[in-house]
C-alpha cells in the first residue's frame, strides 16, 4: 500500500503504516553485519545499537531495561509468557485463567496447556459491553491458579480491560499476570510498573514499526523459563542472532509512542467523535458492539453492526468501489460453515448482527475529513447493498 | 481472494430486479453461511429472456448470482440442462477455500431451473 | 562494519555481509504495510510475496513450498524441531540422540528435556578430525529413540557429517532425524529430499542474508507441534504476523545461493587451499583441528591451533593492529574460569591447543590476496605476541 | 569490550622485555585461567627505576602487566604500599565481567612487588 492510499486506511488494529522515520532508521542498519554476540569492535557497535532499542521499550513503558525482552513479534511474545510460567508447572498442572476474546495467539497456546498436559482453565465471559467484571476474576480465582492471562485493550472491538485493578488482586494473591497490551501500546500511556502486572506483550507493527518483531515485558526473569533456548542472547533468556534491522525500526517506533502518544490518542478521539455523531446522524441503521467511551474502549476503534447488510460484502464494496479498508466480524470458511467472530460471540451478540458487523479502526496518519469522506462511502455503499436485496 | 469474475460479477451487477411478470420464480438458501439468493425469470418457448436476482450475503455469493442470471439470459433451458458440473465450476474462475460453497449456490441455482423450468412446462 | 572492511573479515561463520542485491530488496519490502492475514488486495500483493520467499527457499533446498516454514533464525527452527517433536512424547519421554559438538541452540533445548522432563540422552563423541562415526549412530539407537538431532556442519571447525549415511539409517527405522544445517546451506548444494531426513533448520544471516530470519523444513506435518501457536501463519503450523522486510531479504539471498552456491564453494576452496598452503609455509607452527579435505569440511573455514600463543589476545592483536576479524577457540570468562569450547574439548584437543586456536572463515568477498595479506598479518601477530611472553 | 587503557597497554606495550641485572623479580600466575606474568624490576634506593614483564595469557592479562609497570617505574616502595584496593581497581577503567579476573592479577602484582621489595630491603 502507498502513501496515497492511506487517507483509505481504516484498517490501523490489523496493522499500521510504517512511519517513514522507522524506516529511515532501518535502512542503515541493514547495512551493519556484524554479529552483536561476537568479540570485535563491529560487534559492539551492534550491541550498543540494540541496547539503546531496549532502553526505547523501557521507556515507552516506564520501566528498566534488564525487564525488556526482544520477541519476533506479540505471537511469540504471548507464547513465551504462558508457556515459559505453565512449563515449570507441568508436573503439576493447576489452573489458568483467562477470557473468551483473548488473541488466537493467547487462546490456542492456552488450550493446547489445557488438552495435552491436562491444566484446568477458567474463560471469563465479557459483559455486552466487551469488559470483563473484575469480581468474576476474583471469583474465578484458585488455589492452584498458575496463571492468569489476559488481554489490555481487545483487537475487534478497542474494548479495554481494568487491567489496573485486576493487578491489585493478584499482585496481593502473587499469580502471575499476564497482559497482552499489543492492541494498546501506542495508543495509550503505559507504566507497567505502576500497573504491577508480571508480564505484558507488545508488537512493533502495532505503532507504525515492523513486523515481525516485539518484546515480552518480564518483571521478574527467575519467574519464566526460555521459549528458545540456546545462545547468550537477551541475558541468555531468549536465543537467536537478533533481527537487528527490526529491533532497530522497533527501537525508533517505541520512541515516537513515548514522545506522542498523547498528541496521537488526542487526535484519535477527536475523530471517533466526529466519526459516531456522523453515523448517528445517517440514514445507517447501526448498533454498536462494546463500549465506546474515552475510558473504557480505544480511541482509535469502533465496531458497529449496519442493518441489512452483510459485513464481508461492505468491506469489499468499500475497498473495490471506493478505496476503503475495513475488517469484519465475521467470513465465509471452509466447509461451508460461517467463521463468527470469537469475541463479538462472547459478548451474546446475535448471528444476524455479527455478520453484519464491521470494525473500523485508524490511527495518527488519519484527518477528520478522512472520516468525512469514510461515512459518506460507507453510506454509499451500505445502500447499494441494501439495493440488491431489497425484499429480503 | 477474489478473483476478477467475481469482482465484476459483486461491483457491477447488471441483473438486480424484480420481474414484475416473471413466469418462474425460485430461492435458494444456504443455511449454515446464511446466504440467500431470490431468482425471478421470464421464459418465453423455452428461452429464458429474462433473469433477476435479489440476494443477501458474501460478496461471492452475491456475485454468484449475477453471474448466473447474465449466464442464462438468451439460452433454452435445454442448453443449461446440458452443463455438466465441471462447466458449471469453471464458470467462477479460481476460488479460495472460504469461496468454494458458492460452486453449490451456482449448481443448486442450475438444478433449481430446470426444475421449476420444467414444472412450469408441464 | 562497512564494504571497505570486508577485505578483513575472516568471521563468516559468525555471520556473512549481507549482499547488496539483499538490501534493496528489503527497501521496497519496508513499505509495504498490509497485513499479511488481510482480506484486502494489498495483503495479498504481501501474501505473494511471502509465498515467493517460500518458493525461493524450497527451491534452495529442492523442496516443496508446503515443507518450508519461516522462523525468526536458526535457534528457534532448531527449538521448534526439538520441542515439536519431544512434546508429542511428554507423557512417555523416551531417549534423544546428539553429538557433543551441536550448537547451544540444540544442546541447550535437549538438555532441558533431560532435566526437565526426564528424557535420556545419548551425546556422540566425534573423532579427532571431528566426524561423527556412522556406526556410532548406529549403535546408539534404542527402541525408544523419539528424536537425532545432529549438525550438517560445525559453526567452529567446518567439518561435515555423513548426514546422508546417517538417514539411510535413521529412516530405515523411522526415527524423526533433525539435521542442524544453519552452516552448510550457502556453503554447498542441498537436495533435502533425496537426503532423507525428517527436519532441516538454515538460517538467513550466515548466507549474505538478514539477521533474525530463517526456516525449518518439515517433511511432514503431523509429525510435529507448533512452538509458537496462535493464528493461521505459515498454514496455522507458526503463529506471529510475518517479519516481512526480512522474509524478503531471506528470499533473495536464497535464490543467489541456488545460482550460485557452487561457484562461490569452489572459490571458497581456492581460497582454503592457497591458505594453507602459505600456513605450512610460514614460520609459525600449527595444528589443524579437524579435517581440512574438501569433502569432509567446508572450504571457507580453518581451525588451527598456533604454537606459543593465546587465541584471545592473537585475535585482538589481528583487529587492532592489522584489521582483521577471527574468532577464538577460548576466552576468559566470567569468576576467573576459562570458557574452552565444547566443540575442541569434544575432539580430545588439550587445554593449551585450544587456548590457542582460532577459527579463520572466510566467503564470497574474499579474495585470493586477502588470504596473502592474512597470512602475512597472522605472522607479524604472532611474532609479536611471541615476543612478548619469551621466556615461557 | 577492551577499553582504551586495555587497548593502548595491550597493542603498544612498552615495557616488554628483560632486566639483565635486576634486583627484584617475581612470577604470578593463574592456575585457571592460565595467565602467567613475570615482572623484573631494578630498584634504586626504595624507588623503582626499571620495570620490565614478559607474559603470556590473554589481551588484558598482558595490558594489565605493562600498566603495571608503567604505572611504578620512578615511584618508591612505599608509594605503592599506599595505594587500597579502590586506587589498583580504577586502574585498569571499565571492565567486563569476563576480564575482572584482572583485577585480581593487578592486585597480586602489587603485593607481590610490597613483599619482593620488602624481603629485597631486609
Ligand atoms: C550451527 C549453528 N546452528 C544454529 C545457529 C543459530 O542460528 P541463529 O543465529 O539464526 O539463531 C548457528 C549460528 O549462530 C550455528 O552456527
Ligand atoms: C491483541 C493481539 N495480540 C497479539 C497479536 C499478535 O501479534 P503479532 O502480529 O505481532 O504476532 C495481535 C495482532 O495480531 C493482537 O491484536
Amino acid at each position: 500500500m502507498d502513501q496515497q492510499h492511506i487517507s483509505g486506511y481504516f484498517d490501523y488494529n490489523a496493522t499500521t503504516p510504517i512511519c517513514s522515520d522507522v524506516i529511515d532508521s532501518m535502512v542503515p542498519a541493514m547495512k551493519l553485519f556484524a554479529n552483536p554476540s561476537g568479540n570485535n569492535r563491529h560487534s559492539q557497535t551492534i550491541k550498543k545499537t540494540i541496547n539503546e532499542a531496549r532502553q526505547n521499550v523501557a521507556q515507552l513503558l516506564q520501566t528498566q531495561v534488564s525487564n525488556i525482552f526482544f520477541t519476533s513479534g506479540g505471537s511469540e511474545a504471548n507464547n513465551w509468557a504462558i508457556k515459559g510460567v505453565l512449563f515449570k508447572h507441568i508436573d503439576k498442572p493447576g489452573h489458568i485463567i483467562t477470557t473468551e476474546i483473548e488473541h488466537a495467539s493467547v487462546l490456542d497456546t492456552v488450550k493446547y496447556f489445557a488438552d495435552t498436559f491436562g491444566f484446568e482453565v477458567t474463560y471469563l465471559k465479557p459483559k455486552k459491553d466487551g469488559a470483563i467484571d473484575v469480581s468474576d476474576l476474583e471469583n474465578a480465582l484458585q488455589d492452584n491458579t498458575q496463571l492468569i492471562t489476559i488481554m489490555y485493550a481487545n483487537n475487534e472491538t478497542g474494548v479495554i480491560q481494568s487491567i489496573e485493578k485486576m493487578a491489585t488482586i493478584t499482585s496481593a494473591r502473587k499469580i502471575p499476570f499476564h497482559v497482552d497490551a499489543v492492541q494498546l501500546v501506542g495508543k495509550r500511556k503505559i507504566n507497567v510498573e505502576k500497573l504491577g502486572i508480571d508480564y505484558l506483550s507488545l508488537s512493533a507493527h502495532k505503532f507504525y514499526g515492523p513486523k515481525g518483531v516485539g518484546s515480552l515485558y518480564i518483571k521478574d526473569i527467575d519467574s519464566i523459563e526460555p521459549l528458545i533456548h540456546g545462545g547468550g542472547q537477551e541475558f541468555s533468556m531468549r536465543a537467536g542472532t537478533e533481527n537487528l534491522v527490526t529491533i532497530v525500526g522497533l527501537s525508533k517506533a517505541a520512541q515516537r509512542v513515548t514522545e506522542s502518544v498523547e498528541q496521537w490518542d488526542s487526535d484519535n478521539w477527536q475523530c471517533k467523535q466526529h466519526l459516531v455523531a456522523l453515523l448517528e446522524a445517517s440514514p445507517l441503521k447501526i448498533k454498536f458492539n462494546g463500549s465506546t467511551d474515552y475510558s473504557n474502549s480505544l480511541s482509535n476503534t469502533l465496531n458497529i453492526a449496519i442493518d441489512g447488510i452483510r459485513g464481508e460484502s461492505l468491506m469489499l464494496q468499500m475497498e473495490l468501489i471506493y478505496g476503503f479498508i475495513i475488517s469484519v466480524g465475521s467470513a465465509c470458511s471452509n466447509n461451508k460453515t460461517i467463521n463468527l467472530s470469537h469475541v463479538l460471540q462472547a459478548m451474546n451478540i446475535n448471528e444476524t448482527d455479527i455478520q453484519s458487523s464491521i470494525r473500523i479502526s485508524f490511527g495518527r496518519f488519519t484527518q477528520l475529513e478522512d472520516i468525512e469522506k469514510f461515512v459518506t462511502a460507507l453510506v454509499s455503499a451500505v445502500e447499494q447493498l441494501l439495493a440488491i436485496s431489497t425484499g429480503y | 481472494m477474489y478473483n476478477d469474475i467475481i469482482i465484476d460479477n459483486f461491483t457491477n451487477p447488471q441483473k438486480v430486479g424484480d420481474i414484475a411478470l416473471a413466469n418462474c420464480e425460485f430461492e435458494i438458501g444456504n443455511p449454515v453461511c446464511g446466504d440467500r439468493i431470490k431468482i425471478q425469470l421470464m421464459v418465453e418457448n423455452n428461452t429464458i429472456s429474462e433473469a433477476r436476482f435479489r440476494a443477501w450475503g458474501c460478496a461471492t455469493s452475491i456475485a454468484t448470482a449475477n453471474l448466473f442470471c447474465e449466464s442464462i439470459e438468451g439460452k433454452t433451458t435445454s442448453d443449461i440442462n446440458q452443463k455438466n458440473d465441471q462447466d458449471i465450476e469453471s464458470m467462477l474462475g479460481q476460488l479460495e477455500p472460504s469461496q468454494h460453497h458458492c460452486v453449490h449456490i451456482l449448481k443448486e441455482l442450475h438444478q433449481q431451473l430446470v426444475v421449476q423450468a420444467n414444472a412450469g412446462a408441464q
